[in-house]
């Protein structure tokens, strides 16, 4: 472009405004602008990406299930654990992070992300302990009423560091030699899951610290067939699912746990032979009482084997409702499921091949098919 | 080499961040200042417009193939969670830029675009976008796109994706 | 839960990645003070070896199917310039470390394996394996392989691949 | 495994030695190593990596090209410049990191790898003006004798910055507006190129302090037919290719660099239809005098395409010598070649795929196919 002709750029440009002949106006001269969100809506979904061939650039995505956009990105650093508050308004992530990239001075630190702005808030360093290991929805975890939060600690000693997320700081460290993970429940109660098949319940003061603690009785066997450590979200607790397909449905609203008796998704004929497995291994719909578990045929040691089908039990009655072969809607195994809590609920399933599926959460109905969202899609939170 | 219109580069692309199109008239205004204001007709062409319909990724913000992502090389916003002239929610615009050229079958006339980057979050890694009309190495930095313009950015200097904002017409013949 | 097989597991986790052959003899001769050293016959069942031949990636060190990956959760060392028993170069092993017990068709034998990570290097990314025979949960973790084992390794404890050490045989029908 | 079986492991272990009936003797107890590295050898390839859609997670892939074997990896940070050192025996990696991952507080440092161990030795801190551009030899790059290591900085005003390797300092910083990048000749000369179709040379005094300056002739036109902003090594500088192919040798041995005769990869029937395109898109084998260059079929706007055939030219005669398409022998277009210089030269590929194909450099015969090493490997050094 040479100099006279900018003038007649800067020229059309100002006289735009004035049609001449038929052409149609040039188009306005636009504004770069940082985008808004839109209000929230309960299809919503942000689905956790390890990026497990690129370990360190762990991110979160915020997708849209009706519009079938993403909205945005939460970066997550080293083997993150990650949650959301009870209102939803905030994203907690807890990673780690090194001076140089991979190497270094190493940092643990939560952070918290304004879920209407997808910026980081404000951040809480950590002793370096932080549980680095797959996605569950007990590395990270705030208590009921938001007012505490809870990071799991493996050195592989196990411990818990209790944090006041209002005020960005460490309140104190809690032992629970032999036990695992911080499962949330009421303003002020953690339970973890020990090798001795029990749960370990701590009690803490208003200052975070520890009041009481309380071991239960065994309710699974490490051996013979524990539960995996990923629970699912029920109205009073979580759900426990065993290598073998028993549930094991906890009651957490008291001090001591409730235990109901155990139940099984597979038939004695199927027993062994079809399996839960995945990383994100069920989703309760809890308005509808539906129970969705990725299944797949395979024997031991397959229990990170990607469900070849999605069982539908009615929770209340554990009868199985359906069974959802993928393979027929263009789906690689299922390794993760979530499901909207809304009335008109959504399901969703990412894959082994890192596509993440919108089906109908009453039909099964394929509604939607987003391809690569990130390299290693494992577990959705909503 | 310091043209009228690398001068228009230079100063477009540190204003296009966060210039209304009011405050761009003006810029141009002053740019103009003592020149004639020679009206000049646009040519009008036509008959592309129904091209575009047959080829609808021309004008699909999610496609590379959209007209005005001529000279992207990176992720496209309008994948990540922004469009074709917002960055994503929570990251940050380079107020620096490098300039394209494209045009748009709609209306025939060839447009000024500043590419800006979006900033402060790791790649978006969707939508990546590789055109290169007019664009130059480096050493031109104003019309390349192989620079990280996410640079001066300071703290927020990682780069997520690119933008491409209309800076103005360019009429036929420049 | 103590028993003696969560002790061997335990101790062979912190030794396996400096202890020479001479000094793990050493350790399991502790292990054994006072129980009789009675001699025990291995059973030799043969004609595996030809079937794994017929399965070449048995034992083929650089894939997942090779015998002794049996509880290997992430990338194989022996494709990113390590070996079966190597970390690359560069990186670090991990002190501690998992167990697995896995069948070696060529003698017939369970043999106990520690699986090291190799850490201070960010992910190999190559020869992704997943195996998880006998695997258990991370709430047991001389068990488990979703554990980071670098996690130990303070400033190096970023997670490259993982190696396979054999400890020794397990007799058959335990 | 109960604990009774636990003896018999051992016992089995200590009487391995000594063999009963037929059964062979079991597998020894093993020691983990950290693996050395055999002697480096002429078909050694340093791969970089951008891992552009993690791109905070670069690195290196050190490929052994008669092996076949990835013998490790370097990391290299946020869109990094990479160079070896003249002996071969240090990686060089200018790189920026932030203190939360893709966020925070930014370092940029300049990384030096022992190439016999894969360990960082030391590093130096740069002012925070670090080129981020795509991969050339030009980055950052040593001086011949090795004394200096010259660091490109854009703000995006150029300068480059300069290094002692050896104490890990800075030594200054050389202002050289209006041209770019660090084209190292000699002992002590730093040439750049200029937007105005000029290389400016810059002359070091012993301190690494500007002791002089030159601005060239124009040798090329910035508007019709720029070079791309990266060389092929020569013996006595660098050759530059013209989007439109046209070859520029420049030599750099004295003071003032000579410009020989531009010659053409194409024929006037060619020209503007076949292209050089790619990242790295030559190499030159030396001792044969043979050019390689990824060509492809294109229009405007396409140099940043791979080559569908890699042109191989007499470089002496400029005679083309043979034209090797790539889609027959399985391979996506070519991204970035490089050549081994010694007397049974092999020719390294890289393809859009990520793939990296080893080729014998005179016949052009493919010997090997090396699938995804990394996500983007957009340069080769050796």
């Amino acid at each position: 472009m040479r100099a006279s002709a900018l003038m007649f750029t800067a020229l059309v440009y100002l006289v735009a405004g004035v049609p001449v002949r038929a052409a149609p106006p040039p188009l306005q001269a636009e504004q770069l602008s940082v985008q808004k969100l839109p209000p929230p809506n309960p299809h919503w979904i942000y689905v956790f990406d390890e990026a497990f061939f690129n370990e360190i650039d762990a991110r979160i995505h915020l997708f849209d299930g009706d519009t079938y956009q993403r909205l945005g990105q939460i970066d997550a650093g080293f083997s993150p654990g990650v949650n959301l508050s009870p209102d939803g308004a905030t994203t907690v992530v807890a990673t780690t992070y090194f001076s140089r990239g991979s190497r270094g001075t190493r940092t643990d630190v939560v952070e918290f992300t304004d879920n209407r702005t997808l910026r980081v808030t404000h951040e809480i360093v950590l002793p370096a302990k932080r549980a680095e290991t797959v996605p569950s929805l007990f590395n990270v975890a705030y208590s009921a009423d938001g007012h505490f939060v809870y990071a799991a600690y493996i050195t592989p000693a196990a411990s818990f560091g209790v944090l006041d997320p209002e005020h960005g700081t460490v309140l104190g460290e809690i032992d629970t030699a032999g036990c695992q993970l911080v499962i949330p429940s009421g303003p002020n109660r953690v339970s973890s899951l020990c090798e001795s098949g029990r749960l370990l319940t701590v009690t803490l003061d208003a200052q975070g610290h520890e009041a009481g603690r309380a071991m239960s009785a065994q309710f699974f066997d490490t051996d013979h067939d524990p539960v995996f450590a990923q629970g699912i979200k029920s109205a009073s607790g979580y759900l426990f699912v065993s290598f073998l397909g028993e549930v094991h449905e906890v009651d957490l609203s008291d001090v001591q746990p409730r235990f109901a008796a155990p139940w099984s998704l597979v038939s004695p004929a199927e027993r062994g032979v079809w399996r839960p497995g995945g990383v994100q291994l069920g989703a309760l719909q809890r308005a509808l009482g539906r129970l969705y578990v990725p299944m797949h045929k395979g024997g031991e040691g397959s229990h990170k084997e990607g469900g070849s089908e999605i069982w539908v039990f009615d929770a209340g009655s554990h009868r199985r409702l359906a069974r959802w072969p993928v393979a027929p809607l263009g789906l690689a195994p299922i390794v993760a499921v979530q499901v909207s809590q809304d009335e008109a609920p959504v399901l969703f399933a990412a894959t082994s091949a890192a596509d993440v599926a919108v089906l109908d959460a009453r039909s099964g109905r394929l509604r939607h098919v987003e391809k690569h969202l990130g390299q290693t899609p494992w577990m959705m939170l909503n | 080499m310091r043209s009228l219109d690398r001068m228009f580069e230079q100063s477009s692309r540190t204003l296009a961040q966060r210039t209304s199109r009011r405050s761009l008239l003006g810029a141009l205004g002053q740019l103009l200042t003592g020149a004639a204001l020679l009206p000049l007709l646009p040519l009008a062409r036509g008959g592309r417009a129904e091209a575009a319909t047959a080829q609808p990724d021309v004008n699909n913000p999610q496609s590379c193939d959209y007209w005005r992502y001529c000279a992207i090389d990176g992720f496209l916003c309008a994948c990540c969670g922004g469009s074709t002239t917002s960055c994503p929610p929570g990251t940050v615009p380079s107020p620096i830029t490098w300039i394209g050229t494209c045009h748009n079958p709609a209306d025939d006339r060839h447009y000024m675009v500043s590419y800006n980057d979006c900033c402060g979050k790791t790649s978006c890694g969707h939508c990546d976008c590789n055109r290169n009309e007019r664009e130059k190495p480096t050493y031109r930095p104003s019309r390349n796109n192989d620079l990280n313009w996410c640079l001066a950015n300071g703290d927020d200097s990682n780069y997520h994706c690119s933008v491409s904002v209309i800076l103005g017409v360019v009429p036929p013949g420049s």
